[in-house]
């Protein structure tokens, strides 16, 4: 299922004036605060009549100013997480989570609530009231709760801003399973590079309204134009298999032909997975290095040299692992001769690959 | 200065002519105050500033003699009235007596009439029903309204097919026929009191006289009031 | 109560029916009227909001007189009403309606002011999860109105205990079927020497109405903390 | 205005000065208690609570002969206020003071919804700002709560503009001094003809009630966007 | 100026009994959502009185339960930035942003107004109501909000979550200079790894309402065994001075007597900053490396090795620019021989010292 987008807004400060295609999987939004990412989510989700526009799943259409149709938020069947939680104050936490149950046809496809309970550790917390909550608790509610109504379009404005490091890479995992495994397009706005770079099957960026660029994740991610994202989360995505779990604390990975090394993970041996290389995390070098504390060393030919404005540059180097990128200097490119079918070596610190790298599942 | 009245409400359009006539004639000012007799006396017990009192009843009058609050020796019967029956124009004229069968004129309806422990038109006609022999017959069918004019107002509607006000309430009714007059003797005699205040202010006497002039006398009877027997 | 007389015990009797009617019956209306005034825009809307504050505005009697010509049994609605067998003239259920009506702008007003508070915002989230107007207004808005719905209630209650003008004026007062407790009351302050009686009287409802409001004080507020839950 | 006579003119203005003071001199009182019942928790908060719902639950007329018995010109407040030059009784002072406290309980319910509608976590955050108590009320509460004040104030106009029991048996129906409009119009519905003027003088009174109505919906709601800021 | 804090409380959840003393600077509350940051700044700033405890500014006494003694929260010249904003809505952005100026004394040293709207980027939103603003706006707002009041403690419960990386990179700074410049004691937080470093001058760690650790940032964010901030926050902090803006984009640093280079940042030659070197982002080598992208190589001795739970280890290497934490696998310390006094080579690319992870001015 994919979800198009076509959209026109007069508001106060600016002009929405834009479109896009939502292919199945997680659409990151962003932009900077205040580029009407949250409006966009709004209209997709009925809370808000924009003056012109159609939005469709698939063929199944939302809401279509030229044909006057408009579905009714209600039967859009969706899960929106807000920005703000929205948790129903007289309501338990339990009830809560059951509102969506409801609506949910018979036969819907629907998660386990122990399950989704368990994954938001929030099962203390049930029989609570959310005026009795934290923040963090809050939205971790908030997002169970739009879970567990079975949608058929998951909007979700920030849902994990809110959110502490450790529990943040509980949840971003069940996202991934979402995508990956349940066919449902996801909306997601977030300004974490690291979320951006973990879930988004494409991305559009706005600015002012405006979509700046868009496109699978790794195409905007690897554009240093698109700057509200960062630099910093350029990186390069690699299918690999689990090979080996060492005994010092090591998991071996098996990348084509090659091998990496990175802190143990969970999966088990055989499983396949992509790992997010951060181009920032590589160093390149021109003759083989030794005596270095990093232990992914891949061998491969440059295949491109893209700079940017600043003083970095971006080199692809294509290894029998895959295609790496690497950020260095501009001087750096030019005291190594890094050129076009030049021979070079990657080095990946084994620390650099932390677990929230690794993405989930892939279908085999 | 002018003079402050404090007269029953039913009084209001007589008075109102009166008081206008002898202002015309006097240049003396007068100012009435209108309203139920017991509001009225209640008021003056707790020291209202009227001049003169008209009740349309003699209890209450009687209340401010004997609490000193009117100047006893002022006080007059001013006015008298009838008490009628009336009914929708449907209903035939009748003798007023023991052989009326107001249950089957009445044929399930109810009889409207003022309060008949408390307002004195209810007062009244209770007790002429009761002379009457009547009032065990209708007892359980009377609606009763919080003054006399309410009671006029549910038979000119309809919403009462029978009902028990003065004659001079009747009379501009055009939507109610008097069915009879109820004789005088069925009832105590119906008398309002008229007498100045402790502290009345001299032309209060003037105009207490002027009220039983020819005149004054006159615009009552036009009202549909009698004057007082002897 | 040995306090009461049998008379007085069905005043009050009657009083405490008349009003838990009223207040009951005119509930579900009071909370549609006052939701569609909070949250809908329509034509009409400034006339239906003035219609409901009509009884506030008018003179009690004068609603009563309008009752009167439209319910009465001549009226064309209680003539409408009488085809189903509903008799409301000279009835308790008469009473109950004029209470009703009397009450009515109180009870919308407090419904209205606090669906006004509801955050739309709650209501978006309920219809995102797939819950229809309906739903949503059952399942979010309603329990967050619900301690003004109870203010509501009650204070309409508090109000038909008193209501006596307009219940008069409509109903008459027949005693076992229309005398409430303000009735009596009135009864008691038109003859001289009814105050202690009339006092009597007033401090029985008096307790009951207090009873009724501060009993929806302590209700309202455990419900508005069990709303908020805190 | 050539439909109205010179007397029912006078009822007009002194209705309107009447009902204008009695809202804005109780307003300031009106909100001070509004913010105590609903923010404050002392000893004796439901004793206030319950004086401030009397005249709410009291006939109006037994509320009138209390304010006679308090107020009246040998009333111990009465007394007390005349030492300072002020008296009230049979006065247009009085008549709005009769006004002010019947319409005294639904201005500050109002008030109080609107006062218990406002997050706490905004005044907190005017307080960590540094603003005391009273700034914050000043500055956050009191604008927030304008919808519900012009709300509050007007039903107390309206209401003020339709009372009739307590004003006449507290300060009688003196024309030019107490006679209200609603006054006016009790006293023609006492006297046989009286109804079409009475209807005359119910048109105009609900003309100015319901624009003030219908005005202080629309300043209502045009304030609470603004205050919305949407 | 610091920040005494004692406190016990029973919440249905938690029960929470702590004493920390925050020095002057920024001390960050960190922990995982639930753990009680939000309730501890609210006992701070008076929201909410706590059974027991005892708060004081050196000996500027806000509360002690033991003498009775309680001052009001308007009296606490706080700056709180709530963790939802808390606007008012029936004032304009520029009036709320005016809010807290009148209750500053009039001596009160106090932020221009110009310049925290510009900081923050809010010139253009003054005349618009809260309910106009996006959720990213808004919290600009009630940071300018809090700043202008001229507080002398200031309370803020995760006031950057809501904004995107680039917003984030210009409030930052300004959070910095506050600690540097101005000597109020600021609570902060936050759930982010890099903020806690960026900012913290010591960091305070709460789990189930218990300080699990509290102590200078170093020391806690170097604990592996603090897990809520993630190891991969671990890094030294070196003190530097500009020496050189280069053409091709580069600014050279002095540190001590070695030199190092980074991506251009605004500030002046001659400036003394500080900057942090993420221990992740350095490889560690036996031998002088060579051929490498990596401009920045530093030589030293090994000072410490400090192995985790899991497969990484951290050593402190002492250079001629300071001690340089790097995080390594237990494999290469075994590998490379990193022994006490064991010399070595610390490569640090250059694009990982982003603008980010400098420091402001340091008061010299
Ligand atoms: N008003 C309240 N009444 C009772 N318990 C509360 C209340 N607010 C929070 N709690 C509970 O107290 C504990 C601490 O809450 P607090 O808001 O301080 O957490 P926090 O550390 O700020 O979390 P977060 O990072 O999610 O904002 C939580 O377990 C929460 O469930
Ligand atoms: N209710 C509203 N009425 C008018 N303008 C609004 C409204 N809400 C937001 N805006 C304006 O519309 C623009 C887009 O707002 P939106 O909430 O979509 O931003 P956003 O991208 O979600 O930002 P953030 O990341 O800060 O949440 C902003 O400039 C904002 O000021
Ligand atoms: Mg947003
Ligand atoms: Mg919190």
């Amino acid at each position: 299922m994919s979800l198009s987008v076509r959209l026109q807004q007069q508001l106060p400060g600016i002009a929405l004036d834009l479109e896009f295609e939502a292919p199945p999987g997680v659409t990151v939004l962003f932009g900077r605060s205040g580029a009407g990412k949250t409006t966009v989510i709004n209209a997709v989700a009925g809370l808000l009549r924009p003056q012109a526009g159609r939005v469709a799943v698939d063929d199944w259409v939302l809401f279509d100013t030229d044909q006057g149709s408009w579905l009714p938020t209600h039967r859009r069947r969706l899960g929106y997480i807000f920005q703000e939680g929205r948790l129903f104050p007289h309501l338990s936490v339990r009830q809560n989570l059951a509102y969506g149950r409801w609506f949910a046809p018979r036969g819907a496809q629907r998660e386990s609530q122990d399950r989704v309970v368990e994954m938001l550790g929030i099962g203390h917390l049930l029989n609570r009231r959310p005026a009795m909550l934290s923040g963090g608790e809050k939205q971790r509610v908030a997002i169970g709760r739009a879970l567990l109504a079975a949608p058929r379009l998951i909007l979700a404005d920030e849902p994990l801003a809110a959110l502490d490091e450790a529990r943040k890479a509980e949840i971003l995992p069940y996202f991934e399973r979402l995508r990956d495994e349940v066919s449902v397009p996801i909306l997601y706005v977030t300004h974490s590079a690291a979320e951006v770079a973990r879930l988004a099957t494409s991305v559009v960026a706005l600015q002012d309204g405006k979509v700046l660029r868009h496109g699978p994740a790794s195409d905007v991610l690897a554009d240093p134009s698109v700057a509200p994202a960062g630099v910093r989360a350029v990186g390069a995505v690699l299918q690999v298999q689990v090979a080996q779990h060492h005994a010092d604390g090591l998991t071996e990975l098996r990348a084509g032909d090659a091998r990496l090394f990175l802190p143990r993970i969970p999966h088990q041996v055989g499983e396949h997975l992509r790992i997010r290389i951060p181009a920032q995390e590589v160093i390149l070098s021109n003759k083989p290095p030794e005596g270095l504390s990093a232990l992914n060393i891949l061998s491969g030919t440059v295949e491109a040299v893209r700079a940017g404005e600043g003083p970095g540059a971006i080199v692809s180097v294509k290894t029998p692992a895959g295609v790496v990128l690497a950020r260095v200097t501009r001087r750096s490119v030019e005291a190594l001769g890094l050129e076009l079918g030049q021979p070079c070596h990657a080095v990946i610190k084994t620390v650099a690959l932390a677990p929230q790298d690794v993405g989930g599942r892939v279908a085999t | 200065e002018g003079i402050l009245i404090f007269a029953a409400a039913s009084l209001k359009t007589a008075l109102d002519q009166i008081a206008a006539d002898y202002s015309d004639q006097t240049g003396g000012e007068v100012t009435v105050s209108y309203a139920a007799s017991s509001v009225l006396a209640r008021q003056i017990q707790l020291g209202a500033p009227a001049d003169l009192f008209i009740s349309a009843n003699v209890q209450w009058m009687d209340v401010l003699v004997r609490d000193g609050l009117v100047d006893a020796s002022s006080r007059v019967d001013l006015l008298g009235n009838h008490l009628v029956l009336i009914g929708v124009p449907a209903q035939a004229e009748a003798q007023i007596d023991a052989a009326l069968d107001l249950n089957a004129r009445l044929d399930g309806g109810f009889l409207a009439m003022a309060l008949v422990d408390a307002v004195p038109a209810g007062i009244y006609g209770k007790s002429a029903l009761q002379e009457l022999g009547l009032w065990a017959d209708v007892e359980g069918r009377i609606a009763q309204s919080d003054n006399v004019r309410a009671a006029l107002a549910l038979v000119a509607t309809g919403a009462a097919p029978l009902g028990i006000v003065y004659g001079s309430d009747a009379l501009a009714e055009s939507r109610v026929s008097v069915i009879g007059v109820f004789p005088s003797d069925s009832h105590p005699p119906i008398i309002y009191p008229a007498a100045a205040t402790r502290d009345a202010a001299p032309q209060a006497f003037a105009f207490l006289t002027y009220l039983q002039t020819d005149t004054a006398r006159a615009v009552f009877e036009a009202q549909g009031f009698t004057l007082p027997q002897g | 109560m040995g306090w009461l007389g049998p008379a007085e015990l069905e005043a009050l009797r009657l009083s405490l029916r008349v009003s838990i009617w009223a207040t009951l019956v005119s509930l579900p209306l009071g909370i549609f009227v006052a939701y569609a005034l909070a949250r809908w825009r329509f034509p009409g809307r400034q006339l239906l909001n003035g219609l409901v504050h009509l009884p506030l505005i008018l003179p009690p009697v004068v609603t009563g007189y309008l009752l009167l010509l439209t319910f009465g049994i001549q009226g064309p609605l209680g003539r409408f009403l009488a085809e189903f067998g509903i008799v409301v003239a000279f009835r308790w259920t008469g009473a109950a309606l004029a209470a009703g009506i009397m009450a009515f702008p109180l009870m919308v007003r407090a419904i209205r002011l606090s669906i006004e508070a509801v955050d739309p915002k709650l209501e978006q989230a309920g219809a995102t999860l797939g819950a229809s107007r309906m739903f949503v207004f059952a399942t979010v808005t309603l329990p967050l109105i619900l301690p003004g719905i109870i203010a509501g209630a009650i204070l309409a209650f508090a109000k038909a205990m008193g209501e006596f003008g307009a219940t008069i004026t409509f109903v008459s007062n027949i005693p076992g079927q229309t005398q409430t407790l303000p009735s009596a009351v009135y009864s008691f302050l038109q003859v001289p020497g009814g105050e202690p009686a009339a006092l009597r009287l007033v401090i029985i409802s008096v307790i009951v109405a207090m009873t009724a409001l501060l009993l929806s004080e302590y209700v309202g507020r455990r419900v508005a903390r069990r709303v908020a839950g805190t």
